[in-house]
């Protein structure tokens, strides 16, 4: 087991891109400002002077520069792809529904498209409604797309690294807000498979599944929970697709309870379908209804009081819990 | 024969409230992004000058400085940057996204090149209610090469659409050089594509601004069909704010400040007698009096309410 | 109560687009296809000549006329915006939710953009993957879009003209295989409101709650069923946003069973909404987890033996009861 | 000196290819929409006949011709038209959707426009990993109205990419006719707007398209960047087979069925001498031949089974 040192989120997932490229001269990295000034979040710092000629800076060309991205996937490269802000998947989504996800099915497994979007999410520096939006349901609810959302360090470097080497259309979401967050990181080859839900906190009480962001929000609860005595297990899928019902499955029947908490807008999010899930899959076994805590569905607001009120925060993760608990 | 006067007066006020929101952001004041277009202040005054008040205008992510030149107040505007229900939009929306119905603003904008079909939608409902109201769109170089803008230019063309296309080529999209992204030597090309009438114009001078957008305007009002402006101009600060422009040259920086529209007017203003030095000095306090007033109302002015967060999700 | 006559689906609309167009003079339509043509369905049939000047050919290029739509409905017009098939939403992602949904909240009320995007959807034809899908769940998971799915011709008509009449962006989502059924549809002034669901039949052993063309599948499952003595209550919720949750729960409530069927692709899609839903709302009434039937989480392939495999048939839906039923 | 017995064949075998398409359409063997390119078969032969088997093509909705042109069997291909497993894809994709990696088929595709940047990444690709490979995107009139063409030339000309963009302008896109839907009066400005080498070819010569590609493809494979040529031709039959084609006139029909690149070829075959009537007509029942034998294995190959629904989702 390779040693483990303190690095934040983002230079875990610049970590993971320096390995694989140096690895496979077939990874290049594509988006805007990715190039020479190193990303507008620093998240592709010093990739430009490492591999000359394998960073491209695009136009603002969404969706062209994405519909290149996948003819050069099916034709022997394994490109990066950044849109600098989840929101703009918008301009994205037919070269990513129409093309990527469907030509492997389409040319009879003839074609691969070994390709990564990577792209940012979520609230808290008051961006606004056009900078905001937490979107992976969409592209979870599209066959032939992997779907990625790490929550630590650990798991973007060793998703990244699998996602990188995985031959489907892999979309990876990383929350702004963890990019500074520190956490112990495996040096070198540690893969983190996509797939495999992580047990981020045992707990015999309730089991709370969370997505990216909100894992570390739920640990934060859970830690005030347990003062109270409720213990709470936090379980982090990793990936909505594909997805571990197992894992998630077998915590609900140790805790009989379930709560979701979702980054994205409730209304037919991924929520919706994590609580289906359990409902048909763990309906014997729950004591009470699976319950939801998923951002407001409005437009997200920048200003300063009303944009805390859009995602779970601790504080409603506490009181869900209590609720679902006290029921 | 404009009114000079006015037309420094508005640059002038755009670039106070643009030094203002500065020192609010650097102070911690002001939510989230904003991008500010000092430097550029000649396109919006001078595009606006020759629009009526019911005339539309989309605009960009930079665009305080449309906002005000169609007429926005400085103190409902400020607060809508800093987030307070006195805001043009409840202080839900800030900098990215101000609108007012108005002053025909239908909004800044946070997605590249996003306003071309909405300006180019507002000129279809002009010509169809039978309105004379013209649209505007404001876009930098960087939105000219969205696929939006070619394909809102071509139907503006093919339907003969009463709208002006200004594109403010300040030469970057954030760090990056327009030539490393834009290929072809003309810019004006791509209005002519569709046989569009195209322009090069100083966009430092705010009087060629405005003569050039006169005369897109009487074309658009008398059933011509769209036009196509390329504004050459320049940003003095940063993409954002927190922005340093290490990728820029500081040579380059000083060339453009040399032809600083606000000085240039000023010269002129002099030069033929409209005003005299002690004229424009009162004006200069009088606009910097506005902008303390606007400060002092934003920032006295409340944050929206917990309450407010689902309201007008829907009609 | 005005009177009815047998017309078909297509006629129903063409009759609520006609009524509508007269009625208010801003009332537009515009899409490929849409003028001289009659559209590629006939779905516009008589219209260019009815209404000179306000039915608008567009060139190929959706994102931009589409966007082009939302501006004029920010300024007076009521556009009808037609992508010709949901497939291609992909290409009006962008201006539909960074702009059309977002507009209304973030003008804090003071611009409205009263506008209908009308698409197809379904698989029956053969047509392939790229023009089969049923989409609708990307639209219901945007705050500030409304989205209408109607199953009857009498429904279609009535949706439509309260669609038209909304202040807001409302899609409608047309089954190409529904075009030529025929039913009563009354004449004149009959709205059908947003956000009523509409019991198809009723029935007590168990509620199906279905969307779109599936309510027909559910309809001739019952009927079968029926012979089996089993009572299936079809309910239709014919708008997902906003959604009459009221009127599932109450079904649910008799019956204690339900069964959603969903042409759409299942991962992470309508149906785990509609699903959750029920599971958390109806949980004490519920004797069986709440089931779901949707399409298969698969590209769709034009091959006449796979495609009819994809979307929920009698058959599926019959055996889905059954077991149910047999829990 | 092209082989011109060879690109006679080979629009005659997209002839007759197409013909049989309609016929087997007609008698319902066909599932789904199929769009024939009788007449546009000079396009597709004198394109590829430019090209080397490693090189790459994306095609368009109506497709089959490139595919034939760029070394697709006719038994497979026809057997992926009709659904059936000994397709190209194993008939779960048809007419819209064949590909083939062994002959660098990208795929037909039922996006207007789609296939432009999937042709300008394989590009890409060839010269990031060095190879000599040439990519040609096909695409019709309708689709230089996607801004996605827009974008993909505008990166193709800045990173000097080996792709050619061919344009078969038949003069409509579905029931529309290009005048009504396309601004400008120079198809070709819209790859001189990025500075792209762009020519209006007559696409009923094979020859001419032939020279025009191969020009454009010395160009690509040595390094100098993107072409655009735009084939000025016309689809006989309708937009697909059930269309009856009310908004066209018959003179115009008339005029470019008189321009057959077919017997224009014949002629000029017979004229030099390569060949003499006896052996063209030998030629064709050739093909017929090969038509024929295409038409049986394909209607005898079995459709996919039931557990062929989720295979091959992912990789
Ligand atoms: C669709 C989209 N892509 C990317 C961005 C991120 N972004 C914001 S401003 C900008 C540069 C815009 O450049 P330009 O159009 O020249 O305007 P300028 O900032 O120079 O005024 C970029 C890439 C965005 N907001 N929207
Ligand atoms: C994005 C998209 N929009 C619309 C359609 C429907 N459609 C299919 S073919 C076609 C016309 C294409 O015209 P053109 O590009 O000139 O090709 P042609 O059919 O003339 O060969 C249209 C509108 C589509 N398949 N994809
Ligand atoms: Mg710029
Ligand atoms: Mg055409």
């Amino acid at each position: 087991m390779p040693e483990a040192r303190q690095i934040t989120y983002r230079a875990a997932v610049l970590e993971a891109l320096f390995e694989e490229m140096r690895r496979d001269p077939a990874v290049i990295v594509m988006g805007e400002d990715v190039g020479a000034p190193g990303g507008v979040f620093k998240q592709t710092e010093g990739l430009y002077a490492a591999f000359a000629g394998r960073v491209i800076d695009t136009p603002i060309s969404e969706a062209g520069a994405f519909g290149i991205a996948v003819g050069a996937a099916m034709t022997g490269l394994r490109p990066i792809f950044e849109v600098m802000f989840g929101d703009f998947l918008t301009l994205v989504m037919d070269q990513l529904v129409n093309q990527a996800a469907k030509i492997h099915y389409m040319s009879n497994g003839n074609f691969t498209v070994p390709l990564v979007l990577r792209t940012t999410m979520g609230t808290g520096a008051n961006l606004g409604p056009q900078h905001s939006q937490s979107l992976y349901a969409w592209a979870a609810h599209v066959p032939g797309l992997k779907v990625v959302i790490p929550s630590t360090p650990a798991d973007a470097k060793g998703l990244f690294k699998s996602a990188i080497r995985d031959d489907n259309p892999v979309l990876v979401f990383e929350d702004r807000l963890l990019y500074g967050m520190k956490g112990d990181v495996p040096e070198g080859e540690v893969l983190v498979p996509l797939g495999r839900a992580d047990i981020k906190r045992r707990g015999r009480d309730v089991t709370v599944v969370a997505l990216g962001r909100m894992v570390q929000v739920a640990l934060s609860a859970a830690a005030r929970l347990a003062q109270e005595g409720i213990e709470a297990e936090i379980v982090d899928p990793r990936s909505l697709v594909p997805l571990d019902v197992e894992t998630l499955v077998e915590s609900v029947k140790r805790t009989n309870r379930a709560l979701i908490v979702d980054g994205g807008s409730r209304q037919y999010g991924a929520a919706g379908e994590l609580a289906a899930t359990l409902g048909e899959t763990a309906f014997d076994w729950l004591d009470a209804p699976v319950a939801r805590l998923a951002a407001a569905d409005v437009p997200i607001p920048m200003s300063r009081t009303l944009e805390p009120l859009v995602q779970p925060d601790e504080g409603r993760v506490t009181a869900a819990v209590r609720a679902l608990i006290g029921r | 024969m404009p009114d000079l006067l006015a037309l420094y007066r508005a640059m002038v006020l755009i670039r106070q409230f643009e030094e203002l929101v500065r020192s609010l952001y650097t102070g911690g004041m002001v939510p989230g992004l904003v991008h500010l277009c000092a430097g550029q202040e000649a396109n919006a005054v001078g595009v606006c000058a020759a629009l009526e008040r019911s005339d539309y205008i989309a605009s960009s992510h930079r665009g305080h400085g449309h906002c005000l030149a169609k007429g926005a107040r400085p103190d409902f505007l400020l607060a809508e940057i800093l987030g307070r229900t006195s805001g043009y939009c409840g202080g839900r929306s800030g900098s990215l996204h101000v609108s007012d119905p108005a002053t025909g603003n239908l909004g800044t904008n946070g997605i590249v090149g996003g306003g071309i079909p909405l300006a180019t939608g507002a000129a279809l409902s002009a010509k169809s209610r039978g309105t004379r109201q013209v649209a505007v769109c404001f876009f930098g170089d960087g939105a000219l090469n969205q696929g939006l803008a070619f394909e809102a230019m071509n139907m503006a063309a093919i339907w003969s659409l009463p709208v002006v296309y200004v594109c403010e080529n300040n030469f970057y999209g954030e760090y990056t050089a327009i030539e490393d992204v834009t290929a072809g030597k003309s810019l004006t090309a791509r209005g002519e594509v569709f046989d569009i009438p195209s322009r090069m114009i100083d966009g430092m001078d705010v009087l060629a601004v405005l003569a050039a957008t006169e005369a897109a305007v009487a074309r658009a009002r008398t059933g011509q069909g769209p036009s196509f402006l390329i504004c050459n101009t320049y940003r003095y600060g940063g993409h954002h704010v927190a922005d340093k422009q290490d990728y820029k040259d500081s040579e380059e920086a000083r060339a453009w400040q040399a032809k600083d529209p606000i000085p240039r007017l000023a010269r002129q203003l002099l030069e033929q007698r409209i005003a005299d030095q002690p004229r424009l000095d009162a004006l200069e306090q009088e606009v910097a009096a506005a902008i303390r007033a606007a400060a002092d109302f934003a920032k006295a002015a409340p944050e929206p309410a917990p309450q407010d967060l689902a309201s007008r999700v829907y009609a």
